[in-house]
C-alpha cells in the first residue's frame, strides 16, 4: 500500500503564504517536539508508554485547522501531535509527559492522557475503540441542545475491529449525529498489518454498512486533509449527518518506544521516511516561491526554542503535591 | 403519604427530574415504543417525546458510552441497561471510561451521568439471574447505589440525578412490585449514607437491595422467638457508610450479613472484613453471610429455589450467632 | 417491508412427496409445540421468558434440513423449531421448558437454553450476539483439525448493531472460516423496529464489510430457505468461506409471553398471519397435488399426538435432584 | 535446578505444552509477528507457525468467544488479553460464555481454554494499570490463578492448560523479569492449593501475585526486629484454598493481607472474611488488610509510588497486629 502527494488545487487561503507558513510551523513544532519526547524518555524523564506519531504530522495538523474553536476533539493515546495543533500550549504538554503538576492533566494522564477542556480537546484515551461510542454521545449533546458544534473522532486503523467502534457508528447513523470519525490509517495497530487484522482493509468502506459517506484521502499531503476536512466537517454543521474520512498516513517510528520493530521491514520505512511530509511540504512552500529559506529556516529556529522552552518548563515543574492524591476521584465526593 | 409501588417511585423521580431540569434525557433498549422491560418508564415517551426518552440498538457500549460523551458536555444522561448481566458487554465504559475521566485528565471535567440497571432475575436461568453489583463497587470513581424500599428508591434516584458523579443504580426485579409509604414531594435520600430499618438489641442483621425485606422479615420471625434483630440497609454500596452498622454492633455484639450475590468476594465479605477491623473488640462471635449459592443459578424451580436466600436461612445465620440450637426455646436476655 | 412468496425453481428433490411431506411436519410439529408451550406457561407450568418463533417456522425448518448431522449448530434464545428441526425430542425439549430433569439441558437452561451435543446443537444463548464470536471459534476449530464440518450461527435482526457480531464477522472473514451466519430479519428487536436501530436496514449489505458475500432471501418460503442454505454450506464445505444469509420472516406472536405489543398494529400482524408459512406450504402441497388432504391431515393428527406426549412426558418427569445443585459448576472442581 | 526468569518459565510452560499436545495453540493481539508485547510468546511464531501462534484483530470480545468456541469443539486454546484492563471490554463473554457453558447446559459440554492476561501497569494511567482479580475471583465457573513465582507460573500454567474448566491466568507486569528456580522437568503446580513460602511463627502475611515478593521482602526485614512472619502466597483465587492460612492463623494468631488491588471488595476482604468465621477464637487482633489506594492510578510518579503499597507498608501492618510501636524495639516471645 502506498500513498502518493497528489496534484489537487488549492482552497483560495491554501496561496495565502502566513497560511502556508503557519502550517509548517505546526508541523515542525510536532516533530521536533516528539523527537525531543523520545529523548527525555531515553533519559528517564518520561515513563510508561511513549507514542509517537512523527510521519503523521501533515494527518494531524491538516484535521485540526478547519475545525472551529468550540468545536470539539477526542482521540486516542497517539495524540501529541493534535493537542499541538489543537493549540495547546508545549510547555504544560510536555509536563504533563514528565508527570509534573503543571501538565494539561496535572500530570494525572501521561503521554496517552492529554486533554484540554478550554481547548475543546477531550483527550487522549488509551482503551483502543473506547472512545469512539464517547463521540457519539458528544455528538448527542450538540443535536440535544440546538448547538452547531461538531465533534471530531481520531482513531487507529486497529481500532475499527473493536465492538465499540462498530455499535458507535451504528448509532451516530442512526440518529444522524454531528460528529466526523477519522481513521488515522499508518497501516499497522502495533506490530499487526491492517490486512491481517482486517477483512476489508479499504476502511472507508466500512462507512456504507452504517449509511454515511466514507472517503480515503492522502493523509501526508496537509492541504488535502485539510481541505478534506473542511469540507466534510461544513457539510456535517450543515446537518447532513455523520461522515468517515481515511486518512493514509504512516509512523516512522515505532509502535511506542519499546517496539523492537520485528514486523516491518527497515526498506519499508525508509521509502516512507524518504517522502516526509514536514520537509517536503518545506521544500513545496519554499520551490513554489511562497516563502524563501531563510523564513522557513527562522520558523524552524523558533521552534526549537519553543521546544527547548517547554522542555525546560516540564523539568522545572514540581511533581503533584502528594496531599492531591484523592482531590480527583470524586466531583462530589 | 401515598402507597406506591417501587416500580411507581422510580418513574415519579425519572418524570420530577425531567420536569425540574431540562439536561435530564432517558436512553436505552426498549424503553420507549416498548414501555420498558420493567415498564419503568411507561408513558415517559407520551409525556417527554422522542428527544428525551430514546430507544437505542442493542449496543449496550455505544449506550454507556454515549450517556460519558453527553454528560461530558454537560447533560445529564439517565441510561437504562436492561439486566445488570448485559452491563458485563460495556463494563469497559462504566470502568475505564465512566470512573476514570474525572481524575485522568486531572478534574478538567466530570459525568454526572446515571446508569440504571436490574438485578435478582427468576427462572431465567444463569446467565439472566446475577447480582454482579460486587464488580462495580470495588470501582473508585463509581457510586453505587441499591434501593430496597420504594422510598428509598424515589429519593436515591434523584440523589443520583443530581449528583455529580457517575452512579450505578441498582435495582432488583423482585421488588417492582413491592410497596412502601413515598412522599408526593420533592426529597432526596443522600447517597453514601446506611439506614437502620429496624431496631433491635440481639442481633445485627446487614443487607441490600431485596435483602433488606428478607431481612425484615426474618426479624418478625425471630420476634417471635423473643429475639430482636436490628436490620441495617446499606442503601449504598460505594462509598460504603460502615457508621451504622458499627454502631449497631456495638450494641448487638452479633452480626449476619445477607445478599443475594455470591459469598465468595461479594459485598458481605467487604462488610465482614471492615466490622472485625473496626468493631473487632465488640465481636462476640463471628460474623455469619448468608448469601446465594456458589453455582450458575439453574432454571429449574427446585434448584433455583434451594440456591436463592430467604429469611428462613437469615434466621437459622442468626440463631447461629447467637449460638442457639435450632427448635430449642430462645435463650436471650 | 414486506416480503413475498416468490416463484421459483424447485431442486429436484423439492418434488418429492415424502421430503415435502417431511418439511412440513416439521413446520407443523413446531407450530403445534410452540402454541401448547404457550398454554404450559399460562398455567405456570414454564417460568421465566419464553420466546415463540410462530410465523418463522418455514425459516428455521429451511435451514436445518440441508445439515449434515455433524455439521453443527448455534444459536439465540428464540430456538425451539431449530432445536426440533435439528431432530432434538419434543419430549426432552419440552421437559426442559418445564426445568425436568429429563430435559435436553437437564433442567439447567430452561427455554432460552436447549442444547443437545448429541445432534451437534450448541444452544440456545440468551445475550443477544454474545454466542457470534462463539460460533467463530467452532469453525476455527474446523479449519485447524482440517475437518469439512460446517458451522451454522443464527441470530437475529437486533442482534448485529452489537459489538460481539462485528467482532466476530470480521475475524471470520480474515481467517475464512467455515460459517455461514443466518440473520433472522423478524423486523423488530423486542419492540424496536429495525430502522429504529439500524442505520442500514439491509443486513444481509452488511457482509461487505467484512469481505463475504450476504444475501437476502425469503425466510417464510420453506423451499427457498432450503435451497439457499444447501448452497451455501455446500460452498463454505468447498472451501469458499464465511458467508451471510439474511432471512425475511416475522413473528406473529410477541417478543416474550410478557409482551404487551404496544410498538405495532394489529393489522401489521394479521397481514403477515394471512400469509402463514405453514399452511401456506400445506396448501400448496395439497393443491400441486404432492399429496392428498388426507395425508396431511393425518400428519396433522400425528404431530398432535407427539405434542400432547411431550407435554405428558415433561409433566411427569422428575424436578433435578436436590444434590445435583453443585454438580455442574466445574468439570474436574 | 535452572535459575530462569518469570518470563521465560511461561514461555517453557507454553512450549512444553504445545509439543505434548497438539489441540493447544495461542492466539492473541501482537503475539506473532510482534513478538508478544510482553516477550512471553517470543519465538514461538517461528517455532510452531502461524496455525498455532495467530495474531488477531483487536477484538478481545471474539478472541476470548472464538477460544471459548474452539475449546467446545475439543481444542485447548490458550488466549492471551494483553492485559486485564483489556478484558474489561470482554467480561461478556468470560462470565456469560466461559463460566457458565458447562452448567447451563447440564453439564454436556466444557471449555478447557486458558485466558493468560497480565495485571499491575506502572505509569501507564488509570485505564492501564488496574488489578481486576477481584471482578474474575468473584464469579463460580472461572478458576483464577495468580503465580508469584518463575517456579509457580509455569507449574501453574502447565496446570492451567491441562485443566477441563475455563482458567483465567493472571501474571504481573513487574514479575516477568524476577528470576528463580524452575525445574526442566516436567511438573505441574495443582490449581487451588496455597502455598507457604516462609515458615514463621509471629505473624502471617496472606498475598497473591506480586505482593508475595514484597511480603517476602518484608519478613526479611521484620526479621532483623526479631519478627518471623509467616507468607501464605494464595496462588489460586478460586477456588480459594483456606487450608493453609487456617493453619497458619492457628499458630500465629495474628493477620495481615496483602493486594495490589483496591481494599474495598477486593482480593483481601474475602480472605479477612473468611478467617474471621473460620479462626475467631484463634485471633489476637483484627485482620489487618495493605491495599492500593482507592484511586484511579495516577502517572505521576510520585503519587502512583505513594498509591501502590509495598513492603514497608507491610511491614508497617504487621507491626501494628503485633501491637508494636513503630520505632520501639521489638517485643514478641
Ligand atoms: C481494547 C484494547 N486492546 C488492546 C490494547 C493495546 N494496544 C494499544 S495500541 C494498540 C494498537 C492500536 O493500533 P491503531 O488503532 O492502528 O493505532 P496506532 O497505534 O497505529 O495509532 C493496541 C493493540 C488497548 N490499548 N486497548
Ligand atoms: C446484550 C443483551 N442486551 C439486551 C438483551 C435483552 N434482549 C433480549 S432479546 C432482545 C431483542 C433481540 O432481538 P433480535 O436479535 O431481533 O431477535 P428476536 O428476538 O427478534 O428473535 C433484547 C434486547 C440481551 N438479552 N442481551
Ligand atoms: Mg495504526
Ligand atoms: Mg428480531
Amino acid at each position: 500500500m502506498s500513498v502518493e502527494r497528489q496534484e489537487r488545487t488549492l482552497l483560495p487561503h491554501q496561496k495565502n503564504k502566513e497560511h502556508l507558513l503557519d502550517l509548517y510551523r505546526k508541523m515542525f513544532l510536532i516533530r521536533r517536539f516528539e523527537e525531543r519526547a523520545g529523548q527525555e524518555y531515553m533519559r528517564g524523564k518520561i515513563a510508561g508508554f511513549l507514542h509517537l506519531a512523527i510521519g503523521e504530522e501533515a494527518a494531524n495538523v491538516g484535521m485540526m485547522v478547519p475545525l472551529r474553536p468550540d468545536d470539539d476533539v477526542i482521540s486516542h493515546y497517539r495524540s501529541h501531535g493534535q493537542a499541538l495543533a489543537r493549540g495547546l500550549e508545549p510547555g504544560p504538554v510536555m509536563a504533563e509527559l514528565f508527570g509534573r503538576a503543571t501538565g494539561v492533566s496535572k500530570g494525572q494522564g501521561g503521554s496517552m492522557h492529554l486533554a484540554s477542556k478550554e481547548h475543546h480537546f477531550w483527550g487522549g484515551h488509551a482503551i483502543v475503540g473506547g472512545h469512539i461510542p464517547v463521540a457519539v454521545g458528544m455528538a448527542l449533546a450538540h443535536q440535544y441542545t440546538g448547538s452547531d458544534r461538531v465533534v471530531v473522532c481520531i482513531f487507529g486503523d486497529g481500532s475499527v475491529n473493536t465492538g465499540a467502534f462498530h455499535e458507535a457508528m451504528n448509532l451516530a447513523g442512526v440518529w444522524r449525529l454531528p460528529v466526523l470519525f477519522i481513521a488515522s490509517n499508518n497501516l499497522y495497530g502495533m506490530g499487526t498489518a491492517i490486512d491481517r487484522s482486517s477483512a476489508v482493509t479499504e476502511i472507508y468502506k466500512r462507512a456504507a454498512a452504517y449509511n454515511m459517506p466514507g472517503k480515503r484521502i492522502n493523509g501526508n499531503d496537509v492541504l488535502e486533509v485539510e481541505a478534506e476536512v473542511r469540507d466534510a466537517v461544513e457539510r456535517i454543521r450543515a446537518g447532513e449527518g455523520p461522515r468517515l474520512i481515511e486518512a493514509m498516513t504512516y509512523r516512522f517510528s515505532g509502535h511506542s518506544l519499546a517496539d523492537p520493530e520485528l514486523y516491518r521491514s527497515k526498506e519499508e520505512v525508509a521509502e516512507w521516511r524518504a517522502r516526509d511530509p514536514v520537509f517536503s511540504f518545506r521544500d513545496w512552500v519554499v520551490a513554489q516561491g511562497f516563502a524563501t529559506e531563510d523564513e522557513v529556516s527562522a520558523i524552524d529556529a523558533e521552534v526549537e526554542q519553543i521546544v527547548e522552552d517547554a522542555v525546560r518548563f516540564a523539568e522545572e515543574s514540581p511533581e503533584p503535591d502528594p496531599s492531591t492524591l484523592y482531590d480527583y476521584v470524586y466531583s462530589n465526593p | 403519604m401515598a402507597q406506591m409501588t417501587y416500580r411507581d417511585a422510580l418513574r415519579q423521580a425519572l418524570r420530577e427530574e425531567m420536569l425540574r431540569d431540562e439536561r435530564v434525557f432517558l436512553m436505552g433498549e426498549d424503553i420507549g415504543a416498548y414501555g420498558g422491560s420493567y415498564a419503568v418508564t411507561k408513558g415517559l415517551l407520551d409525556e417527554f417525546g422522542e428527544k428525551r426518552v430514546r430507544d437505542t440498538p442493542i449496543s449496550e457500549t455505544a449506550i454507556i458510552g454515549a450517556g460519558v460523551g453527553a454528560a461530558m458536555m454537560g447533560l445529564r444522561p439517565v441510561v437504562e441497561i436492561m439486566t445488570i448481566n448485559f452491563m458485563l458487554v460495556a463494563l469497559d465504559q462504566v470502568i475505564n471510561n465512566a470512573a476514570k475521566m474525572h481524575a485522568m485528565f486531572g478534574g478538567q471535567f466530570n459525568v454526572p451521568m446515571v446508569i440504571r440497571t436490574v438485578g435478582g432475575g427468576r427462572r431465567l436461568a444463569a446467565t439472566h439471574s446475577q447480582n454482579l453489583e460486587p464488580l462495580l463497587a470495588h470501582i473508585p470513581g463509581l457510586k453505587v447505589v441499591a434501593p430496597a424500599t420504594p422510598y428509598d428508591a424515589k429519593g436515591l434516584l434523584k440523589a443520583s440525578i443530581r449528583d455529580e458523579d457517575p452512579v450505578v443504580f441498582i435495582e432488583h426485579s423482585l421488588l417492582f412490585s413491592t410497596k412502601g409509604d413515598v412522599p408526593e414531594d420533592d426529597y432526596v435520600v443522600p447517597i453514601g449514607v446506611s439506614d437502620i430499618k429496624r431496631r433491635g438489641r440481639d442481633v445485627t442483621i446487614v443487607a441490600h437491595s431485596r435483602m433488606t425485606v428478607e431481612a425484615l422479615a426474618a426479624a418478625e420471625k425471630l420476634a417471635q422467638q423473643g429475639i430482636e434483630a436490628e436490620v441495617v440497609d446499606l442503601r449504598t454500596l460505594r462509598p460504603l457508610d460502615m457508621g451504622p452498622v458499627l454502631d449497631s454492633v456495638a450494641r448487638t455484639n452479633r452480626v449476619v450479613i445477607a445478599g443475594e450475590d455470591w459469598k465468595s468476594f461479594g459485598i458481605g465479605a467487604e462488610v465482614a472484613a471492615r466490622i472485625q477491623e473496626e468493631a473487632f473488640d465488640y465481636l462476640d462471635a463471628p460474623v455469619l453471610r448468608v448469601n446465594q449459592a456458589e453455582v450458575p443459578l439453574p432454571y429449574a424451580a427446585n434448584l433455583e429455589k434451594l440456591a436463592i436466600p430467604d429469611r428462613d436461612d437469615i434466621v437459622k445465620a442468626c440463631l447461629e450467632v447467637l449460638h442457639i440450637q435450632i427448635g430449642s426455646p430462645a435463650a436471650v436476655s
